[in-house]
């Protein structure tokens, strides 16, 4: 990195420069907007967060996908600014759905975006990520924070959208798949952010926290490392405890680097999940293995299912094309 | 004389300087829990506030200082800031003075305001909780040097109050009784920004 | 990871049961192939390496690219069985190139390979990707090794098999992407290969390393850790410096990261190399960033710049679909 | 009575036993300049070639030993020592047994192989320095017991020798003059083999 300060903006325009389909838009150029300006007569989707999650937030945006996204400094929210041009941005006229982690900065910053645009006649409705399932019980869901698995919501609601759908449809196919999606990470490194002192926790070299945000939220446990089966099963049976999928269901599963955890480290993982999943008779579909949502160089990696229906399996095959995913 | 858009410059440029001088230490204090960037966050916010030209109406003063705000930051209490002026801008609008007895009140609609944007309560141990304190201490005081000297107080005092409690919002809340001890960052640089607006009153 | 002794195997498995075209096959499974098998009539592409490195060198079977993919253990040459099998498996009856790094073991491997299989009746050529310009002089370039870069060369040479081309054609565009593509890379923080005692190298918090090898090979200097732009400006120089690229030229441009390091950083080193060649009058096709060739979890990037002609421009774009590259 | 395949098979299983005992010193060695691989290689390597059945055909017992090495390494000691197996069961096709004055003349012969599998010279200091120095000191020689002493004499000759020069070859010759004092990895496991299938001459 160059200075600590530059960070974010130097960013974005690097990824406007090797993505001429987004463009940096804003009055503080804190928003990344597809470059074909707002779909006239689609329903806009945004979404917005901090810096240093990429692909999310901003990578997200393309066809079949999230139209304007609010981006933040390094895991901090996106201005109340940024959020009031991202929604402006994504407005084809057919209101704008506003879809992010449910992190108290950014709701207070969605909001406050939302009650400053009153008077502009933009129809806005909000579905908040919440499937870190580490980050709250089950009798609190609607406290959980929204990490890797919102990208199926960007898919789903995307696609909905892309097909000419109205915004309650597409708010409603968003929050189900809020609702079918359940994720958790582990992690035994953490990352620095550019001009901190010191990384964001701190953790031995030896151990695993389990349950861990992707700012280095405190997880459910610490302990020595353990070999990938050991984990992979345990964040298996923890999702399943807590989720809509049923023996002989179908659903789709993410696993994704925290950052540094290569892709053959993520295959183990896979490997091991998807036979898990296949001893209690789930089908796996459209899987997804990589860089989806990261903290930087943490290392780690998280698992996502999604419970699907035939709604949501179709929406998530209908094609999408955004830098780092194409169906 | 009571409260003008020269003081609410002056104001601004005092707590500016001092948001710099206090970076690491604001940093390290939300690093303790926190992502360490209540700090930063506060440098780079005052520097813009402290560019914007006020004008006189302090209705207009508070929303350029609110809008100035909206761009330069997402924190959580960046926003709370940001509502807090808003509020301010809202009680004040078509006023160009306000006595000092008339502060503690704007304090106390902000207070509002910040709880009710961000969901909270009194006794959460965050920024609000200072600001509540200061409110009612300068509330319709009208000797503006006394105001300076009590807010001083009240901040320090909350801080000290509120030390051995766990934090109830933000981020540090995950962390339950291991946030005792330890100050809340926001209350902290708020006692910092009060310390420096309200420190040893120079000549006027 | 499980035991490092499962590791490749595991890593295999969860590749192919992730991408149902790609199958594991070889007397040890050490082979990844295309479900669909070798197309007949077209001249077939096999490369391979050590593992360790994805998606380098397995996770380009496909479409466009690689036929078949030999695999060795973390860091070490495909055995030589392997690189039989692979062989074999991309014979679609017009011949096979090999087209792999200028490693020692990996050419004595393909070498005796191809002796071994004297008598089948394979057509055989070879090309060696040699784009590591800090692993040898200029006036030595037979003697550098293949890296990140070596990806342009199974991009050209499987857009022209798939073009139906003979093998003296598919090997004269391999060899000219490798002819026309520089590569260097800086690395500060090393990676743990499994079951290994140590890090492959090591290297102080606060330093860089200048031209290092995938390997933790070393590079060219060692100093403190320096800003973006200043390792992107040296690497930039060197670059140009030693290639084919001319003022007002055409080239694409690969950001790679090694790694643990992320989009973001990738993004700002993006942002300025764009710049660096914009100002030398350079047209930027094709551009990639991302990871594309790894050393498990080495923080680093490398740039790689090749600098083509019109042939190498449209076999580029040409389609492709593998599971981490889609034209 | 001379070589036949009961002897390669003793040696076979010896140097499996020596490459788990030296394992991590291998890998040690190796890791100073290298990857550190070359122990951990060996042992995989050797496991397998002490789970081939030996026919009593010395030609068509060496190459069961290659092809069995074919698939168990990609690693360029590996590899060479493939071609060095692949050598010796040209050379022995259609015998049963070998006197041991014999034995050297087929070290010579694999050594000659591996120079030009490997594209590399005497003198580099690797693994084939010390094939050579053990083929000359043995090479008609055909009392066993005397054979076995000087082949350890002359591995270890060459580790000492070859120390202080640099490496030419492999991973560490980039490192030049840092190679220096360091042994190289391939010389120093050929030496533990030698040792272990040589060493301490047990009842026959
Ligand atoms: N919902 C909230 N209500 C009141 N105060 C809050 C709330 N969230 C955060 N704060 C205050 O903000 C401070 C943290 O500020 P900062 O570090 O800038 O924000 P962030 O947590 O977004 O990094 C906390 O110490 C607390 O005083
Ligand atoms: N081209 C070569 N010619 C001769 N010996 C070689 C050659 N390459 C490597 N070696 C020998 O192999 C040893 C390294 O073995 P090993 O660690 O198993 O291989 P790798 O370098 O593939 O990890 C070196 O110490 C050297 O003795
Ligand atoms: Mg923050
Ligand atoms: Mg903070
Ligand atoms: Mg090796
Ligand atoms: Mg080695």
């Amino acid at each position: 990195m160059n200075a600590a300060d530059d960070y974010v903006d130097e960013m974005l325009d690097g990824l406007c420069s090797m993505h001429p389909a987004l463009v940096r838009t804003g009055s503080n150029g804190r928003v990344i907007a597809r470059a074909v300006g707002a779909v006239k007569g689609k329903v806009g989707i945004v979404s917005g967060g901090g810096s240093g999650h990429l692909p999310l937030f901003t990578g997200y945006v393309g066809e079949g996908l999230l139209d304007a996204c609010a981006i933040g400094d390094i895991f901090a929210g996106p201005s109340v600014e940024a959020c009031m041009d991202a929604i402006r941005a994504a407005d084809g006229g057919r209101g704008v759905l506003r879809l992010f982690g449910n992190y108290g900065g950014d709701r207070m910053n969605f909001n406050l975006a939302g009650e400053l645009l009153e008077g502009e006649g933009i129809e806005l409705t909000t579905v908040l990520g919440r499937d870190d399932i580490a980050s709250g019980a089950e009798n609190e869901r609607e406290k959980r924070r929204g990490v890797a698995g919102i990208i199926y919501a960007y898919k789903v609601a995307g696609a909905k959208a892309a097909q000419g759908a109205d915004l309650q449809e597409v708010t409603r196919v968003a929050e189900a798949a809020v609702d079918r999606c359940r994720t958790i990470g582990c992690a035994w490194g953490a990352c620095q952010i550019p001009g901190a002192a010191g990384p964001t926790f701190t953790i031995g070299d030896d151990e695993v926290e389990m349950g861990i945000g992707i700012h280095g939220e405190p997880g459910i446990w610490r302990d020595r490392l353990k070999p990938a089966d050991a984990l992979t099963g345990e964040m298996v049976a923890r999702l399943l405890e807590d989720s809509f999928v049923k023996n002989g269901g179908r659903a789709s599963v993410l696993v994704n680097s925290l950052g540094a955890t290569s892709l053959e480290e993520l295959f183990i993982a896979y490997r091991s999940i998807a036979s898990l999943l296949k001893e209690r008779g789930i089908e796996i579909v459209s899987p997804l293995v990589g860089h989806y949502a990261t903290s930087m160089e943490m290392a780690g990696f998280s698992v996502s299912i999604l419970a699907v229906d035939e709604e949501l399996e179709s929406l998530l095959a209908a094609p999408a094309d955004c830098p780092f995913w194409k169906v | 004389m009571g409260f003008t858009h020269t003081e609410l410059n002056a104001a601004v440029h005092r707590a500016a300087v001092a948001a710099a001088q206090f970076e690491s230490e604001l940093n390290a204090a939300d690093g303790k829990l926190g992502d360490g960037d209540t700090g930063i966050m506060l440098r780079r916010l005052f520097e813009r506030l402290d560019a914007v030209s006020l004008p006189h109406d302090l209705g207009d003063a508070f929303k350029s200082l609110a809008t100035a705000a909206a761009g330069a930051t997402g924190s959580s209490l960046g926003t709370l800031l940001m509502t807090a002026l808003l509020a301010a801008s809202h009680r004040l609008k078509g006023r160009s003075e306000v006595p000092w007895g008339g502060l503690g009140a704007v304090m106390l609609a902000a207070r509002d305001a910040m709880l009710s944007r961000g969901g909270g309560a009194l006794g959460d141990k965050t920024v609000i909780d200072s600001i509540d304190a200061v409110g009612r201490a300068i509330d319709g005081l009208d000797d503006g040097a006394e105001a300076k000297v009590r807010s001083q107080k009240a901040a320090n005092q909350m801080l000290v109050e509120f030390r051995d409690r766990p934090c109830r919002l933000g981020r540090a809340r995950m962390f339950g009784d291991r946030s005792k001890g330890i100050d809340d960052p926001g209350m902290l640089a708020f006692t910092r920004l009060v310390e420096a607006v309200c420190g040893e009153v120079t000549s006027r």
